[in-house]
């Protein structure tokens, strides 16, 4: 059978922009989409069509081989027969039910002691086990996420989409779940499509990354590889990358494009016709820090500048360092102690060629 | 306006009655208006208790006034039998009764399933129709068959809609436009109870001589006039 | 004392407020979630009743579906006796008129379910008729129980419609009310305050436990 | 026609209507929070005057009220005439006998507002007062609005109360409801239907615009 | 004036757990504190209780002199009359108004204009300019908790109570607005409290950090310092340190303790009266790997390994290592790769004795 997602959908928000996303998506060995983009993008917009909690305007969404929505043939499989899993982002939990009852809501034509084992199950998964006779209510705002991840995976769904699944969670609590979350998505092998914010999310759960921006999806790929070759400016900023610096292309030297950003002169790798105006992406970990005194010249893609600020990130020191264009730096706090670096100190910026992605403007 | 007005309060059986008087009675007292409230006279007795301003009360039966003129509501002397009721049987158009020909005990034939008549607990004509049924000596037969108006206008309701089949009405509902399509058996007059018109002043009555003079009128030639014309017999 | 009369009137109340339950929730349901822009002129027709007095649109049922209108006719055939003076006329007449208060609450209540719990309920397969059951019925259960308890008492007080309709036939369409209403009219003072008193007795017991019972199932996030 | 009694029902109905809204909003917003416990008696005791018939409640508010008992002096001391058969006294048992009517959907509709959105109200220094008008209000409106509703056309409706207190005084105290009910008494069918087709006629507009009205103001998420 | 807040609160939940906490921070130089623990920890219990809208079972509120709480005494001033701006974790936007009225809900008293004026300005500020006109229900997750952080701030409260502002954006907009926040919290001098689950942001949030675990307020202590130097294992867990190994103290040695942890032995420094059964904190960033090759002998604090696990997490990589305990270890991408970190390969981690904090079990 077609293991395939296939969606390409247009809703238009009457007060509100318009959302037109497609996407094709193989599911045999990449079965879980994570969905990346800014506040506002269309992401829930889009797990609630894909859910068929709302109709798009127009478009198609077929799930392998079935049509569940086709506005031009007036097709639209109702939710209760799509068989999806969705978290909520604001979880809408069920307040008048326990939280057994709202894990158990799906499981209606499952015979209890089956019903009450699965329950159980997931309840010890998600650290909830002890709370299955309180109400919504009373439970914290991680406690209910987890309720509500847990009430969405129950069923069994034939896919799932999870909106946002951990992100009122704290460190440990979110790292174990993402655990347990990939495990059971590896066991079960349902495929699903996750909604985070959360880069290391990402790359733990995703095998496939769809980054929406502005309504549409700008690009599909391999998590680690949208991270770090973004196809244009705006994705490059809502995967984080640091330093997205408006550059001219001067000329081309051995199959490397010379860039001028900022008055500093940058080699880049040349991903071919993009034009002389770029943005030059540069991620604030690939570029590497070294002091003054061990290189005098200041030769290609090394920046002489001045350390504007130092910011400390746990295992890591965020620098912003004016060198031409500033860039935003990130360092060991072992390698930046050794250094010394602090706002007035003269650097040298190393950027590595293959670390510049070059996008058309 | 400028002038006194009486109010009277009248039972609903009275109505045509009643307005006939009130305009003989205002053409001869010009700056008087007589406004008449009609009702049943259980409720009447109710408010006149709590206080009602009214001057007059006009009742159905002699109960009422009675019991009025006991409460200490009213003088003996100002009460006063005004009409005698006359009780019909009324059948729609098309109906096989014939009570004139076969008589009253008709009534409890087969082909009858519903007998109007005003609730005897609260109505006068509905205790004078229930007397009327037990002297013809089917009362027993026919109390399933009975439905119970509140009033004589229920009980007429009942047969205009066809909801029943006879209806027990005072000859003066029986007159009526609405009932005019149907055949009126006129009860003779020993054939029921005999059912007294009273009259009372009240003596809250904020225009005592005026009641006395409108009660007095009604008993009068020119009321009695009325009476026999809307189907009153006189005491 | 009037025991036929009480539980003619507790069966005819209940009988009521079951069927104004079993078909104006659904009606209600329906209300609260269409997006016809006709909905107003159903709303408009189901509070009409309402506005007239009780004995009078008893009168015009009385009209409408007595032994000469065609209705009155079809109500013979299928129910086997005719509309006026039986119990299924008046069970027939009270839902007719006791319609709003059930319907008008339940509305209210049903419209004020967020509708994101009805969608999880549908996302996780449960159909429009358990989500109903399951969610939208729990949720709106304090303007429901209000509903309910409306058409309750209020059949219970009502004797205009049940009078005319029922014909005050005793054991059969004499209710409570309608015999407390002729012991006044007869000037049976102390039969109508006897019978008063156990009316509002029952009736009491009966609203406090209701009100009682809801005070337990107020959902929790409501208690927080 | 019966224009003065159709404006007295009119006046007779606003001003009950805006009496119920004015002081059952707040006994409503007060039973929907309180936690003491006797509450249900006092959910109990409103919907009471529901289960006797009309005539018999207007009867014993005539005993209780009358020239004669202690309630019926204070009330002629401080409205300066005597409760019965005066346009206050309807009112005042107009609005007794429609209480249910409107509290009872005034607190299912009041007690299914989220207790979050009336905290982040208090945390942003706004008043118990405020915080009534500006959130709970709007939000409970569906059954704010079902128990105007009914309250009101309910008030246009009655007879039985109206005719026991007001003793059906043109002009003063007899309203459309009972005219019609006299119309249909003295079997002036003619005349009742007029009057009738004139009640249901102004009551389905005012009805349909209340409910047109509310359409327009449902809460955007629940449209979303 | 006195500028602190003094607390001291129990709350008992009927059917949930106690949360008993109480502080005594002053409010001059280090207004911002950070609120950290775990999810179901007792945080939103401790906000909800400082803003008024639940009244403890026992214990006293005292902000700059005044006492809003007192159990004993029977004070408690109501919510209306304590200023604070507090955002609800689930945002409790009002779904009938607007953004603009609900940005502008506590500014009741504020004249027309000068309301629009401070309403735009923070819809500026926080990217919801293009929103204002909008109801809640037309806007995605992360627009919605926006608002609610603006509806929170506009009053221009006394103290502001912040249930994770953040946690449903994007990293990029989580960074401007961290900035934002942070600017403006300085700006108006006006005391905060914030929750948040993000190392990153306690550090560029806060002046001072509390963990609450297990309804307890346990440390108390400027950001970073906290997270090096939790105080005992249940801390140190909460805060994200990834070793917490069950360990002895064999004996003292020149002041260092040696310890014996899964085999292993490990230096470090001595607190004073942690016993003899302890746990060694060590957070993964100060453990460094090294290539075999290049010291052959396992000195001290040298740990021999074999790799077990890799996972990429974007700038750095975090890798599992058997070495008697398993240590998690993070390093930079690029010292992985040069190093060949992968499953099999045989490495020395190495732990600096101060990077090791002993915590009494
Ligand atoms: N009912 C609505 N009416 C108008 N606009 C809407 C409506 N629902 C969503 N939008 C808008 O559509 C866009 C996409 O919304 P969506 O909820 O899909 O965003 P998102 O990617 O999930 O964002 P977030 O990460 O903040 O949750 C947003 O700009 C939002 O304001
Ligand atoms: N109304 C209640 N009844 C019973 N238990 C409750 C209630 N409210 C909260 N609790 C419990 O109290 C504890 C603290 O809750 P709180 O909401 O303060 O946690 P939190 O630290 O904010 O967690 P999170 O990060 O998940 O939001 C939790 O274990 C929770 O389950
Ligand atoms: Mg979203
Ligand atoms: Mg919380």
């Amino acid at each position: 059978m077609e293991r395939t997602l296939n969606f390409d959908l247009v809703r238009r928000f009457p007060r509100g922009p318009v959302v037109s996303a497609r996407g094709a998506w193989p599911l045999d060995g990449e079965r879980v989409t994570v969905l990346f983009g800014p506040s506002g993008s269309g992401k829930t917009t889009v797990l609630r069509a894909l859910a068929g909690l709302d109709r798009p305007d127009e478009g198609r969404i077929v799930f392998e081989g079935e049509t569940w929505f086709d506005a031009g043939r007036g097709i639209h499989v109702p939710p209760q027969r799509r068989h999806v899993g969705l978290l909520f982002q604001d979880y809408a939990l069920f307040p008048h039910l326990s939280v057994r009852a709202n894990v158990g809501y799906g499981l209606h034509s499952v015979p209890k002691a089956e019903r009450d084992g699965r329950i159980d199950e997931l309840a010890g998964r998600f650290g909830i086990a002890d709370l299955l006779g309180r109400k919504p209510g009373e439970l914290s705002g991680g406690q209910r996420q987890r309720v509500a991840l847990a009430r969405a995976i129950a069923p069994g769904p034939r896919l799932l989409l999870l909106d946002e699944p951990l992100s009122a969670l704290d460190g440990p609590t979110r790292e174990s779940l993402r655990g347990e979350l990939r495990e059971l998505l590896v066991r079960t092998g349902v495929p699903a499509v996750v909604v985070t914010h959360d880069r290391l999310e990402a790359l733990a759960l995703g095998d496939r990354m769809a980054v929406l921006v502005g309504g549409s999806i700008r690009q599909v790929g391999p998590v680690p590889q949208v991270f770090t070759n973004p196809v244009d400016a705006e994705v490059a900023r809502a995967v984080g990358t640091e330093n997205v610096l408006p550059a001219k292309v001067t000329r081309s030297e051995m199959g490397l494009l010379v860039l001028e950003a900022g008055g500093a002169e940058i080699l880049a790798v040349d991903p071919g016709s993009a034009g002389d105006e770029v943005y030059a992406c540069i991620r604030a970990e690939d570029v590497v820090l070294e002091s003054l005194e061990r290189h005098g010249s200041s030769a290609r893609n090394r920046l002489e500048g001045t350390v504007v600020s130092r910011q400390e990130e746990g295992a890591l020191v965020r620098v912003r360092v004016a060198c031409g264009p500033t860039l935003v730096v990130l360092v060991t706090r072992e390698s930046a102690d050794r250094m010394g670096l602090a706002p007035g100190l003269r650097v040298v910026a190393v950027v590595k060629a293959p670390g510049v992605r070059v996008v058309a403007r | 306006g400028g002038g006194t007005s009486l109010t009277v309060a009248a039972a609903a059986s009275l109505k045509p009655a009643v307005e006939e008087w009130r305009r003989d009675f205002e053409a001869a007292h010009p700056r008087v208006s007589v406004s008449v409230v009609f009702g049943a006279s259980g409720t009447f007795f109710a408010q006149i208790q709590a206080g009602a301003p009214f001057d007059l009360f006009l009742s159905a039966d002699r109960e009422y006034p009675d019991r009025i003129v006991a409460a200490g509501l009213g003088a003996a002397a100002d009460e006063k039998v005004f009409a005698i009721g006359r009780l019909v049987v009324w059948t729609p158009s098309g109906s096989p009764l014939d009570i004139g020909r076969d008589g009253l005990a008709s009534v409890a034939g087969p082909g009858v399933r519903r007998i109007a008549i005003a609730n005897p607990a609260v109505a006068p004509f509905g205790r004078a129709a229930e007397g009327a049924l037990r002297s013809a000596g089917i009362l027993d037969a026919v109390r399933e068959r009975l439905v119970l108006g509140t009033s004589v206008g229920q009980a007429a309701q009942f047969a205009t809609t066809g909801a029943a089949d006879v209806a027990f009405l005072p000859w003066s509902l029986a007159l009526e436009k609405e009932l005019a399509g149907g055949r009126v058996f006129v009860l003779p007059e020993n054939a029921h109870p005999r059912i007294e018109l009273a009259g009372v002043v009240l003596s809250a009555a904020r225009e005592a001589p005026l009641a006395r003079a409108f009660l007095a009128h009604a008993a009068g030639p020119g009321g009695r006039a009325a009476l026999t014309g809307h189907g009153f017999g006189l005491p | 004392m009037d025991t036929g009369a009480l539980l003619l009137s507790v069966e005819l109340a209940t009988l009521t407020t079951l069927l104004l339950v079993g078909l104006g929730l659904p009606l209600a349901w329906w209300l609260a979630n269409t997006r016809w822009k006709g909905r107003f002129l159903v709303e408009a027709v189901v509070a009409l009743p309402l506005v007239l007095p009780p004995t009078v649109l008893g009168f015009y049922l009385l009209v409408g579906l007595g032994p000469r209108s065609p209705a009155g006719r079809a109500f013979e055939a299928v129910v086997g006796h005719p509309f006026p003076f039986s119990f299924a006329g008046l069970l027939l007449a009270s839902v007719l008129y006791s319609a709003p208060f059930a319907v008008q609450p339940f509305v209210g209540a049903l419209a004020g379910v967020d509708r994101r719990l009805l969608e999880a309920s549908h996302a996780l397969g449960v159909s429009r008729l358990g989500t109903f059951f399951r969610v939208a019925l729990p949720l709106a259960w304090p303007g429901v129980l209000a509903g309910t308890v409306l058409a309750f008492a209020h059949t219970l007080g009502e004797f205009g419609v049940v009078l005319m309709v029922g014909g005050n036939i005793p054991g059969r369409t004499r209710t409570l009310s309608v015999a407390i209403f002729d012991h006044v009219e007869a000037l049976e003072y102390a039969a109508a305050h006897r019978t008063a008193a156990l009316l509002l007795g029952v009736s009491f017991v009966v609203l406090a436990l209701v009100h009682a019972l809801r005070r337990g199932s107020l959902p929790a996030w409501n208690g927080r």
